[in-house]
């Protein structure tokens, strides 16, 4: 029987593969934002297990606006690249590092 | 106006500071302005002094009005003999500072009286504060003119030495913060009556003695901490250090009397040998790096502290005399010994920075081995260096005897060591004073001026009222040690119910 | 009925409506190529209007609005006061930087309107979903802004940092709703804090708090979760930064502040702990690491990150619900920040941008007012007395003698020593130091006029501060 | 008559500001007038004084000018206590002072700072008459201090000479040592006695317990506080081992040399112990060490003088030997004979000083005795002078030094004690010495022929230099006959009983009989063979007197231990300034502590490296170490 | 093992494994074609749990818009092919981290007691898309309104910051190379005006 706590625990583990996602990766910019995409969508998970297992709906609106929130962040997330890549030629991260100390 | 006479006497010199910040004229009607304001609080603590009823121990002039009570503070002044006293000494030595600065020429004028007019403000505001926060808050705000004052008309190394000098006071105070909070969060009163009426567990007194000594040890400075004053001292413009040495050392002494003694005895009891060892230090070690400085500043410096060290040691062996004698009596005589090297190490000091100052003015260097036989160039200015070089040594006859006198009876009833130590100051000092005059002033000439300008006639009355000033005090010490009895007996008796 | 009450909220909401419909105008009147002077006058004119009318409109008692999803009382209401404030100090001393830097333009502003708007969602919001679409609001206003300087290698990297990096906190806090959300089966923040009360503790609870507590602690940059602050001070642009600095602070706080009020979490042994060593680490790193900065904006970050700590340490001292000191800390250090990037916006020119603190070498010299204006802000953020900094940080440490904690005291006493020493070197370049920038801007009368306004409030504010006080005892207590 | 006494220290401070301030065009001749004669006023006044004191037997004048400090239970005054002792000393001061005064107006008169020569000297007779007539031990010490302060500002008097700067620096730091011990032992007695008076410690002195008092290092209580207040006078009368700053203040003018360094201020520490006699006489140990010290001062100093050449400093190593002869009577208890020594001694030596001045004067100011000889002839009046001297201090019979000498001699023979009985011997010796190296001086200054150029041009001085020398002659001559005076003081508790004095001419009977006058003869005759006949003797060659000669010569390596103990602090002194103060305090402490927090803050804005993962990294690893501890805690 | 079982375990580990090799893989055109996968899986499982209209939402908007996004910008930029090369050490504390803070989270869930299956009532009358609408108009009306500002922002911010007046990239013009000589491309500046 799939309980609540096999939904969670994925998630749990969804969310920890994305964050270290994050870090893991020192090359391409685009990975970064592909992670942040699978934490939102870790989070939406729980969201909906939660809103599925307490049968309240409200759980699935929020989901909803993580949704059109994580659309509008990934679009501007690829234009900042867009924009570093014109002014820098290139996305790598292990070169970003202009600001420091 | 007499019941607001503190308040004026804190606000006249501020207000009229702030203002001259943003008034720059002509340098005669600076001065003017200056000395005018000045004088106006020099009288007005004329006025307060002549008012004050000395026979009674209780606070005077008290006002008390509502400040924060969100949080309990009040603007609560009011002040007692030794108040006064300091009071008066700082009036009479910023009057005195207006005029010399007057026979200056420095750049911003208006910015450098403007100092020198807040910081007399803030000190009076030091002195006469009985609501601990508003005593901390003059206290932390003295700091930024002194800064300025050292930092922008100060020598060469100016900025190391102001930076040293804010940094190392703020330290101290803000543990002294800390203590005054610890304080309120258990009596819930800021008041220092209400300070005075506290009463602490032993280990709670002994922390809160140990913050609030270190902010005021700093001050002073003693033994350890001392280290920023020679450094002040040598960089701030003359002015700057006669008011240092002057006023700004016995903030530190006025705390130790007004904050930590009374409020902790208990503290200070189980700690004072500790204390005690350290004035000694500062009488005898410190007296002797004294000797070994080529800097005439710094060596006057130094033996502020040495002197200084008279004062904490007269503070600190009240509690053994108490154990000894079971009497009030000698209390009072080491407390008033202590009060009377405060005014008299003002005085003598002042005019110490002001002759190296006016030699600094006219050779361009303090270092002593630049030096040699003034007394041929500049005859007045020679006789005054050498008249209060005297009377840093201790003379008889001169204020700075008295003090040491009475601190040394004081002590030695306490320990006989302790006096030997503190009696060997009478050769220390006299070797350094000494030392530093036959190197100075005696002697033939090394470096020949051109125009050699002898001291001048306001530098010449400034030098003269300061001398007479030290000779009557050193004659006369009954006024002021009666001036202070009723106060220093009801602080004893508090102390002695206390510990 | 549900219009009728949707109704009556709008009514209610009406200055930030007001703002909302003004920033379209304003991103309107920039796409048809008004001249940036109409743009600016426009973007003043709504944002005086909206405070004109949120004053007519001051809340004494809390009313629920938007079915319970937004909150207004007497405390938003005063946040948001703060905000307009601030607000419009940066505008107006920005608008000639922005001139000079070609960033002026409608939508610049209005980005920085909807930032200001995501804020005020911040502040008033009472649900979890409208909180979320504040911050992403507000966040998102500002990743632009940082990149709307497109020129800039700096300002792009600050941009991209910024972007990833408040994401993660974004789904940190996420995650942390998530969980609350599964816990209490609302969304309300009143109905998570009241579950707290009516059951007994849950360690789930605890630790979803914790998570959101760390995305609090992220967007105030907290140490160990302050590293973009440093960049992105250093790499946006001077009002971008001036806004960064002190709004979403005082957003964030009344976040905070929602979370944890009326809640029993918060004499929880483990969650007070965190905070009082969040605090106290961020003290500690903050000052450590703006000792050896060079640039100023840098030096300005790290300060900030200790005086986030004591932010922190504020809301570690609520006890009792009494949020006042944590409240007049972030208000205090707010316009005391804002007065610091102001003036730094101030005196950066076209051809020259201000960046070094070596290039305040003898400002006194040049503008004594300036560097008298400056000396005040830097001692107030120092909390030495004669300034608001001070109370400031008297409040917090009598709070934390009250709490016993004499230990954590002199620490964080003694470190604000050692912070007052970078502040110090600024003081001692503009007065002590010879010579001076000779690029460095000092003229701009009403811009002067300006920039007094703040440093004189931080004196009048220290001479009679009671009624801030009681003001803020009263509504936060 | 009471009241007369407040006109005395009056009128001196009046004439030394008026002086000191007075304006330039005030003549100096003027000024040196008014300044003798106020002085001169003085003296009236105190001989006016005196003759009422003893006009009655127990008359003590005794109160306060003004309260000086009264605090808890503390009162010290500013006052007075005349006595028969402190009004004869007053008589002998002014005196001294006076003639002093007229001298300096010749002897000084080509000097430019000529008006602050005055200011000094009459500032010198008022602290010198503060001290005096003090009634209380602060008193006493702010004479005593402001003695010492005009004593140091006159040997510096020509502060172009470096030797003389040197030289008031030693004067004043050798009595700042006494100085130390002195406050010590002020503050012992009042520490005791709850009060600096001296009646109140007088009349306590029987109430006191002082067995009940502490004991350090196995010596009593006031044993101790006597040694200290002995200490003290040690500095200021230039006893061994503190008197090496009076050879070399001679470097002041020479008038300053006969009133401060041989009349007046020098004896105050033997005034002081007279002064304090009730206390001393209940010391033992320090009573004996008194003795001890006054007799070897008496005679190892006295023999420095014998191969002395400069004239004053021969002078005033007698002048320390005679100081010696009186500590070593005060250390029998004999203060009565210490003091009669004392005021003969002030009239001859300032006499013999004031001949010097007159030759050196003379003979511009070359102060060589080897360059001297054959002045007789030139200057008779001095020679006459000077002759008188020499035979009151060789205590030739009928001199006044006869009188004293020989009664301090006696009281010291008739001590019963070992130690007085060496001690006799030594001041035995020391007479002997004395005889030699006065008679030296005599017969190398005024016999044989002159050793320099430019003999025609010697001329004797003017009157107003002869006239103070023929007073002084008369008065040295005369003074001893007052013998019976001094016997009879009763102040002293343990007066002279055991002195059996049976009228003047008993006493000269038996003066002239006792082993003095051998010692007399013998030293004459040893000082005519050698230095009038220039005889040279078998022993002189000997191997032993050389190196006894040698060790003398070396006058003991005083200074030199002095030099190696203050080169020693000074040297710590630098050292711990540098290392301590600077280094370690400031260096390692003070400034180290931030350095190193500094440096570690650029450590860390170094290792910080800028990039986005490890940002992102520190936030989850905060995260999971937050997580793992308060996990951990919960569970 | 009923078949509900089987398809959230098949799911899951397809999602798990997916989004691992999204994490580690170098070509960015196959981490954007993961996604895709890692998805429609997750729709696939937000459908077992009665999220109809999600799931189709997700499908669509991030499938069918945001990832188009994705692959229009990484074809747009065409980075080449990198291998991503952290330090081993750097690597394995990284991976530690992930896998504690994993540990932690699974405790901090195991140890919380979720009521289990007490709260489902099965499928209420109305269907899924129908309560999400009504829900949206009224209670959430107002945040609706708040994100279609954010999506204005995002439109705003998408086109400003990309947005040129004129020529801004870094790629040199050939021509103006050659024409540069020493004099123009060397300027001596002093220090202090940096």
């Amino acid at each position: 029987m799939i309980t609540m706590t096999h939904y969670l625990v994925f998630s749990a583990l969804l969310f920890c593969i994305s964050i270290a996602g994050i870090f893991i990766n020192r090359k391409n910019i685009l990975l970064l934002l592909m992670s942040i995409e699978l934490m939102l969508l870790s989070v939406n998970t729980n969201f909906i297990v939660f809103s599925h297992f307490s049968n309240d709906i409200s759980g699935q609106v929020f989901v909803f606006f993580i949704l059109a929130v994580a659309a509008a962040e990934s679009a501007i997330g690829l234009a900042i690249i867009v924009s570093l890549y014109r002014i820098r030629n290139s996305i790598e991260i292990n070169l970003i590092n202009k600001l420091k100390g | 106006m007499i019941e607001n006479i503190l308040s004026l006497l804190i606000w006249i010199p501020i207000i009229s500071g702030l203002f001259l910040l943003f008034f720059n004229k002509k340098i005669y009607i600076l001065n003017t302005y200056n000395i005018f304001i000045n004088f106006i609080v020099f009288i007005l603590s004329i006025f307060l002094l002549l008012s004050f009823n000395e026979s009674n121990a209780a606070f005077q002039f008290v006002e008390k009005i509502e400040w924060i009570p969100s949080i309990n503070i009040f603007y609560h002044l009011g002040v007692d003999a030794i108040s006064v006293l300091l009071i008066l000494l700082n009036t009479i030595i910023f009057l005195i500072v207006s005029f010399y600065n007057s026979t200056l020429i420095v750049k911003k004028t208006n910015q450098y009286y403007a100092s020198f007019l807040i910081a007399n403000g803030l000190t009076i505001g030091v002195f006469s504060a009985l609501d601990a926060i508003l005593f901390y808050i003059f206290f932390e705000a003295l700091l930024i003119p002194m800064f300025l004052i050292i930092g922008i008309w100060g020598g060469a190394n100016r900025i190391y030495a102001s930076i040293k000098f804010f940094l190392y006071t703020f330290l101290g105070s803000i543990l002294l913060l800390v203590a005054f909070l610890y304080i309120n969060s258990s009596i819930s009163s800021f008041s220092v009556i209400s300070f005075y009426e506290s009463d602490f567990s032993l280990i709670e007194q002994e922390w809160l003695f140990i913050a609030m000594a270190i902010a005021f040890a700093i001050k002073i400075p003693m033994f350890p901490f001392h280290t920023w004053l020679p450094d002040a001292h040598v960089e701030a413009p003359t002015s700057g250090s006669v008011v240092l040495a002057a006023i700004l050392l016995k903030v530190g002494a006025y705390g130790f009397i007004r904050f930590v003694i009374p409020v902790v005895p208990m503290g200070a009891q189980s700690l004072d040998v500790f204390f005690i060892t350290l004035s000694l230090i500062a009488i005898v070690y410190v007296g002797l790096v004294a000797i070994a400085q080529n800097d005439m500043k710094k060596l006057i410096a130094y033996s502020s502290i040495s002197h200084m060290g008279f004062v904490t040691l007269g503070f600190f062996v009240i509690f053994q005399l108490f154990d000894n004698t079971q009497s009030g009596s000698d209390m009072i005589i080491s407390l008033s010994g202590s009060m009377y090297q405060i005014i008299s190490h003002g005085f003598v000091s002042a005019a110490l920075f002001m002759c190296v100052g006016s030699i600094y003015d006219r050779y361009k260097t303090k270092k002593i081995s630049d030096l040699s036989g003034l007394l041929n160039q500049m005859p007045v200015y020679s006789w005054f260096f050498v008249f209060f070089a005297l009377a840093n040594c201790g003379l008889p006859g001169t204020s700075s005897f008295v003090g040491e006198l009475l601190v040394i009876m004081s002590s030695f009833k306490a320990n006989y060591i302790y006096a030997f130590f503190a009696s060997t100051t009478l050769i220390i000092s006299a070797v350094y004073s000494l030392w530093l005059v036959k190197r100075v002033v005696y002697g033939e000439v090394k470096i020949t001026l051109e125009e050699c300008i002898d001291a001048n006639l306001i530098e010449k009355i400034l030098l003269f009222v300061l001398a007479i000033l030290v000779l009557i005090l050193g004659f006369y010490p009954d006024y002021i040690m009666n001036f202070m009895n009723a106060t220093l007996e009801n602080m004893t008796n508090n102390i002695i119910l206390k510990i | 009925m549900i219009i009728e009450n949707t109704l009556n909220s709008l009514m209610n909401f009406i200055p930030e409506i007001i703002l909302f419909i003004m920033s379209m105008i304003v991103l309107l009147a920039g796409t048809f190529r008004f001249s940036t002077k109409y743009v600016f006058h426009i973007t003043l004119l709504s944002v005086v209007t909206a405070l004109l009318l949120s004053f007519q409109n001051y809340a004494v008692n809390a009313s629920l609005l938007f079915n319970s999803s937004i909150i207004k009382s007497n405390v938003t209401d005063f946040f948001k006061y703060v905000c307009y404030f601030i607000f419009l100090v940066q505008i107006l001393i920005s608008r000639n930087y922005l001139v000079d830097k070609k960033l002026a333009s409608g939508e610049f502003y209005s980005l920085l309107l909807f930032a200001l708007l995501g804020c005020f969602v911040i502040i008033s919001s009472n649900n979890l979903i409208v909180l979320f679409l504040g911050i992403e609001l507000s966040s998102l206003s500002l990743y632009s802004l940082i990149a709307l300087n497109r020129s800039s290698i700096i300002s792009s990297e600050a941009a991209i940092k910024y972007f990833v990096l408040s994401t993660i906190a974004s789904g940190i806090i996420l995650f942390g709703f998530s969980y609350l959300y599964g816990i209490t089966g609302s969304l309300s923040i009143e109905d998570i804090a009241k579950h707290q009360n009516l059951n007994e503790s849950s360690n789930l609870y605890l630790f979803s708090y914790i998570l959101v507590f760390i995305g609090v602690a992220f967007k105030f940059a907290v140490a160990p979760f302050h590293m973009w602050l440093p960049d992105v001070y250093e790499g946006s642009p001077l009002p971008v930064t001036n806004f960064i600095a002190s709004i979403p602070k005082i957003a964030f706080f009344v976040l905070a502040y929602r979370f944890l009020e009326d809640n029993p979490i918060i004499n929880n042994d483990n969650f007070s702990k965190l905070l009082l060593l969040l605090g106290m680490f961020s003290i500690l790193a903050g000052n450590l690491f703006a000792l050896a900065q060079k640039k100023i904006m840098r030096m300005l970050a790290y300060s900030g990150v200790a005086n986030a700590g004591f932010i922190f340490l504020g809301i570690f001292l609520a006890v009792n619900n009494n949020f006042s000191i944590a409240a007049f800390y972030v208000v205090s250090y707010s316009i005391t920040i804002v007065s610091a990037i102001s003036i730094i916006t101030f005196m950066s020119s076209k051809k020259f941008d201000l960046v070094y603190i070596n290039d305040l070498k003898g400002l006194s010299n040049r503008s004594g007012y300036i560097a008298i204006l400056l000396m005040i802000t830097l001692l107030s953020t120092a909390g030495i007395p004669l300034t608001i900094g001070f109370y400031a940080k008297y409040l917090i440490l009598d709070a934390m003698i009250d709490r016993g904690l004499i230990i954590a005291t002199v620490i964080v006493v003694l470190m604000t020593v050692i912070g007052l020493y970078y502040y110090l070197r600024v003081i001692w370049f503009m007065f002590f130091e010879r010579g001076s920038n000779s690029l460095i801007n000092t003229i701009g009368k009403f811009n002067l006029f300006v920039l007094s306004l703040i440093p004189t409030s931080i004196i009048l504010i220290f001479l009679f501060p009671d009624y801030i006080f009681k003001y803020v005892f009263e509504i936060l207590t | 008559m009471e009241s007369l006494i407040l006109f005395i220290p009056f009128l001196l401070l009046l004439s030394s500001i008026v002086i000191g301030l007075s304006p330039i065009s005030l003549n100096n001749f003027y000024s040196g007038i008014i300044g003798t004669l106020l002085v001169f006023v003085s003296l009236v006044l105190s001989i006016i004084i005196l003759l009422d004191i003893y006009s009655a037997e127990e008359i003590i004048y005794y109160d306060d000018f003004y309260k000086w400090i009264s605090v808890g239970d503390l009162n010290i005054g500013m006052g007075y206590l005349i006595d028969k002792f402190s009004a004869i000393m007053l008589v002998v001061v002014l005196s001294i002072s006076s003639i002093v005064h007229l001298y300096s107006i010749g002897y000084m008169k080509e000097e430019t700072d000529f008006k602050r020569f005055f200011s000094y000297i009459a500032l010198f007779t008022f602290s010198m008459i503060l001290l005096v007539i003090s009634n209380n031990l602060v008193q006493l010490f702010i004479g005593w201090e402001g003695v010492g302060l005009v004593s140091y500002l006159l040997i510096g008097f020509f502060y172009k000479k470096q030797s003389a700067i040197k030289a008031n620096l030693k004067a004043f730091l050798v009595n700042r040592i006494g100085d130390m011990f002195f406050i010590l032992g002020i503050v012992m007695v009042y520490a005791a006695f709850d009060s600096f008076d001296y009646k109140t410690i007088f009349l306590n002195l029987n109430k006191i317990d002082l067995e009940n008092l502490e004991i350090y290092f196995g010596l009593s209580y006031i044993d101790f506080s006597c040694l200290f207040l002995f200490i003290g006078a040690m500095a200021k009368s230039a006893q061994i081992p503190l008197h090496v700053w009076l050879p070399d203040s001679m470097e002041g003018p020479t008038p300053i040399s006969a009133l401060i360094h041989a009349a007046t201020m020098v004896t105050a520490g033997i005034f002081m112990v007279g002064r304090l006699s009730p206390l001393y006489v209940l010391t033992e140990f320090t009573a004996d060490f008194i003795l001890l010290v006054g007799a070897s001062t008496a005679l190892f100093i006295g023999a420095i003088a014998i191969f002395e050449n400069d004239i004053k400093k021969v002078i005033a190593y007698s002048t320390i030997s005679q100081l010696g002869y009186m500590v070593a009577a005060l250390g029998i208890n004999a203060y009565t004979v210490s003091f009669f020594h004392l005021y003969t001694h002030a009239f001859f030596k300032a006499l013999l000083f004031l001949c010097a001045g007159s030759i050196i004067m003379s003979l511009h100011h070359n102060q060589d005795i080897r360059k001297m000889g054959g002045l007789k002839s030139k200057l008779p009046i001095t020679y006459v002078s000077f002759m008188i001297g020499t035979l009151c201090i060789i205590g030739f019979p009928l001199t006044s030094g006869f009188f004293s000498k020989d009664l301090l001699l006696e009281v010291m023979l008739y001590e019963n004690s070992s130690i007085s009985f060496v001690a006799y011997l030594m001041l035995l010796l020391a007479a002997l010495v004395t005889t030699i190296y006065s008679l030296r001086l005599l017969f190398l200054v005024f016999y044989n022929k002159y050793r320099d150029k430019d003999f025609e041009n010697i001329r004797e001085q003017s009157k107003i230099i002869t006239l103070p020398l023929i007073i002084l002659s008369v008065l040295s001559i005369i003074s001893g006959y007052l013998i019976k005076v001094f016997i009879d003081l009763p102040i002293f508790m343990f007066g002279v009983s055991d002195i059996h004095y049976n009228g003047i001419i008993t006493f000269i009977e038996h003066g002239i009989l006792s082993p003095a006058t051998l010692a007399l003869v013998l030293g004459f005759y040893i000082a005519k063979k050698i230095y009038k006949d220039k005889i040279s003797f078998n022993f002189i060659e000997n191997n032993l007197f050389n190196k006894i000669s040698l060790i003398i010569k070396s006058k003991y390596k005083f200074d030199e231990f002095f030099i190696l103990v203050s080169d020693f602090m000074k040297s710590i002194s630098f050292k711990m300034s540098k290392n301590f103060d600077l280094g370690l305090i400031d260096g390692w402490v003070v400034n180290g502590f931030p350095k190193k927090i500094n440096s570690l803050a650029v450590l860390f804005k170094r290792k910080s490296s800028g990039y986005l993962y490890h940002y992102a990294f520190s936030i989850v690893f905060s995260l999971v170490i937050i997580f793992g501890i308060i996990l951990a805690r919960v569970i | 093992m009923d078949i509900i079982t089987i398809l959230f375990y098949l799911v899951t580990s397809v999602i798990i494994f997916s989004s691992i090799s999204l994490v580690i893989v170098n070509n960015t055109v196959h981490a954007a074609l993961l996604l895709v996968l890692i998805f429609f899986n997750s729709a696939i499982l937000w459908l077992m749990l009665k999220a109809e209209f999600l799931s189709i939402v997700l499908v669509l908007v991030y499938v069918g818009a945001v990832l188009v996004l994705f692959l229009f910008v990484i074809m747009l930029l065409d980075i080449p092919v990198k291998k991503n090369s952290s330090p081993k050490l750097y690597l394995l504390f990284s991976v530690t981290t992930s896998l504690i803070m994993f540990a932690e989270l699974y405790m901090i869930i195991l140890f919380h007691n979720f009521s289990d299956e007490a709260n489902i009532v099965v499928s209420s009358e109305l269907n899924n898309t129908y309560e999400i609408g009504l829900m949206l108009f009224t209670e959430y009306v107002f945040s609706f309104e708040i994100t279609a500002f954010i999506l204005l922002v995002a439109i705003i911010a998408a086109i400003a910051i990309n947005m040129s007046k004129k020529q801004r990239s870094l790629r040199q013009d050939p021509g103006k190379q050659i024409l540069e000589n020493k004099k123009s491309r060397l300027k001596i500046i002093k220090g202090d005006e940096l």
